[in-house]
């Protein structure tokens, strides 16, 4: 039964890498990025259960807080970008 | 089968060639940066790779649990360096934006040019 | 029990791999959004829901119910933020139908 | 099965890399560069090495991407186009790639009881940890006390870093002209984004346990100052990002991160020289307490305790010395 959810999950994780690596924007990629994220805290969970040592949740659990955190960033670094660019044509 | 066992330690030679690529041929220093934390990666693959033993589990003693353990010492090692090596990283990022600061550029080959013109 | 488990964890399992089709085979990027979030969510807490019933009431499943809460709160956070992200830059999603001409 | 799981990741980690290196937008390549960190984070997982796994993810998910984002930035995003294979390199990388190879098939496979590295010190520190220091982590154990010097070290090295950023950058109200008054006038952050304003308040104070819990539970299973450090200093990034530089800089002042950094790495070698003081060796806990194993995990437990500041004083400090930079 894990062993089929971890191949579901080890299928995905070659689309998503098809899809970031493909792109075509750099959003494609974000997408790609953060799926393989949630992915990856599956794979997590099945494997602790599959090794029978379910006390390495805490991986899991780490990656489910802070994944997002980087795609925060991706939005602050647009938003900035765009800000600048902004600034850059109200003086010429 | 028995040369599976080695496909870590290939994997590890190709992972450190393809950084070792990008910090000598590529001219964009950041490229550069992100080639040395692959580089990086490959010999932090390389450490953990040897602290594996079959049928083991990690080296958190389990109480009246007669399980094999794998070998703490590479993982100990490792451990620090992951944390070693994002805050070198983050120094190189830090020269490279001084560069950019200083000459416009962040291609080493044109900053050189620039040296030279002065 | 163990039918139960088995059940949450292949439906997961479909939508999981569902998600990763529509992210590689959708034509557009909000399309793609589309897809991989929404499956992302409903596979990744049905999937957690099958490994916390064959857990039984123990440690892991209480943690393994936070890291379905978590992801549950952070997952839309992110699509958000990155629809937002690609909202600024100035893709606009393409509202028309298959049989409109091309605008 | 290990074997299956382990071939599979490693193939994906080399595409991915190699997706890194040829990728011509510098953002593509930070993004796969997160990619990465989390494929070499399951791979350390499934190789038995949960500390490491949870060292990576902590600082994978939550600083490296962020750290590169900063660094990113504040220079252009794109590398010159004019890229074309540089032949002399391919062929000197695909000899020694070959070279590499050739010396592999020396090396005992995967996952051999009798290799030589699991012969030498190891089984030692498997025996003893349970006698000297009686805690079940034998990595905290190894890291703690038996290779005390060599931790203290790193966290010298991870300190001398931050501090090389922050001479090199700049941080507001400590080093440099700018004070923290004068940030965040016309910033730009997320406060206008109801969504992650909701849910990033909402997370924020368990990030910041679940750090916590990783500082303190350390010793029983994966986790220690390293891993806790780095995720503390992601959960306040997190603040940083939704309530505004400044806000943030106002919660950790910048000289608090100072002292952070040095008090963190001064309190792991003032342990030493308490021990000194007390008639031991350096770092040698035995003497803390009546019994030697009770002054082992006390030593552990303030060490760690150091590293853990250290870290996130560090980390942090970086981050905000690229994000004040960049207005």
């Amino acid at each position: 039964m894990y062993l089929a959810a971890s191949f579901a999950i080890f299928v995905t994780m070659v689309l998503a890498i098809i899809r970031a690596l493909a792109g075509p924007s750099v959003y494609d990629r974000v997408l790609a990025v953060n799926m393989f994220g949630t992915k990856t805290v599956l794979l997590l969970s099945v494997v602790a259960f599959l090794y029978g040592r379910p006390d390495f949740l805490d991986l899991a659990l780490a990656y489910a807080l802070i994944n997002f955190i980087s795609v925060l960033a991706v939005l602050q670094f647009f938003e900035n970008r765009r800000s600048a660019e902004d600034q850059s044509t109200e003086k010429t | 089968m028995e040369l599976l066992g080695l496909y870590n330690y290939w994997v590890f030679a190709v992972l450190l060639m393809v950084g070792f690529y990008a910090v000598i041929a590529k001219t964009n220093m950041i490229k550069k940066l992100l080639g040395l934390s692959i580089f990086q990666g490959a010999v932090f693959l390389l450490y953990i790779t040897m602290d594996k033993v079959e049928g083991g589990t990690a080296p958190i003693i389990q109480k009246g649990v007669d399980a094999v353990y794998s070998n703490p010492l590479p993982q100990v090692l490792i451990l620090t360096a992951i944390v070693v090596g994002i805050s070198t990283t983050a120094l190189g990022l830090a020269l490279v934006v001084r560069i950019f600061e200083a000459y416009g550029t962040i291609e080493e080959d044109e900053t050189q040019r620039l040296d030279l013109e002065e | 029990m163990w039918v139960l488990s088995g059940l949450c964890l292949t439906a997961g399992s479909a939508f999981v791999l569902i998600g990763g089709i529509g992210l590689l085979r959708m034509p557009s990027l909000y399309t793609r959004l589309h897809a991989a979030s929404l499956t992302d969510t409903l596979g990744t807490l049905l999937m957690l829901a099958g490994i916390i019933i064959q857990a039984g009431f123990t440690l892991a499943a209480i943690k393994l119910f936070a890291i379905a809460v978590f992801l549950l709160l952070t997952g839309p956070t992110a699509a958000y933020a990155l629809a937002n992200a690609a909202l600024l830059s100035g893709s606009v999603p393409q509202a028309r139908l298959l049989d409109d001409p091309e605008p | 099965m290990t074997i299956v799981f382990g071939i599979f990741l490693l193939t994906l980690l080399v595409v991915v890399a190699i997706g890194i290196v040829r990728a011509e937008n510098l953002f593509t390549a930070v993004m796969l560069t997160g990619i990465f960190s989390l494929l070499m984070a399951a791979n350390f997982f499934v190789l038995d090495a949960a500390d490491v796994a949870l060292t990576e993810a902590a600082v994978g998910a939550g600083i490296s991407t962020v750290l590169l984002l900063g660094g990113l930035a504040l220079v252009p995003g794109r590398e010159r186009s004019r890229e074309r294979l540089h032949r002399l390199a391919l062929a000197v990388v695909a000899l020694t790639t070959l070279m590499v190879v050739y010396a592999t098939f020396e090396k005992p496979r995967l996952g051999d009881p009798d290799a030589p590295v699991h012969q030498h010190v190891a089984p030692w520190y498997l025996e003893m940890t349970p006698e000297l220091v009686d805690i079940p982590n034998v990595v905290t154990a190894v890291l703690g006390t038996f290779r005390g010097y060599d931790t203290l070290g790193e966290v010298i090295v991870v300190f001398t870093a931050g501090l090389g950023v922050l001479f090199l950058l700049g941080l507001p109200g400590v080093i440099g002209e700018r004070n923290v008054d004068d940030l965040a006038v016309g910033r730009s952050y997320l406060g206008h984004h109801l969504v992650p304003q909701v849910v990033g308040t909402l997370l924020i104070p368990f990030i910041l346990l679940f750090a916590l819990y990783v500082q303190f539970h350390g010793e029983y299973g994966p986790g220690g100052g390293f891993q806790a450090g780095a995720i503390f200093a992601a959960g306040m990034v997190l603040h940083s990002l939704i309530a505004g530089e400044k806000e943030s800089l106002m919660v950790i002042s910048p000289r608090m991160l100072v002292l952070l950094m040095a008090g963190g790495a001064l309190l792991f070698g003032g342990v030493g020289i308490l021990t000194m003081l007390l008639g031991g060796n350096f770092l040698d806990y035995n003497v803390l307490a009546e019994n030697p194993v009770a002054g082992q995990q006390w030593g552990i437990l303030i060490i760690e305790l150091g590293v853990g500041l250290s870290v996130t004083g560090v980390l942090l400090a970086i981050y905000h010395a690229f994000a004040a930079r960049s207005r």
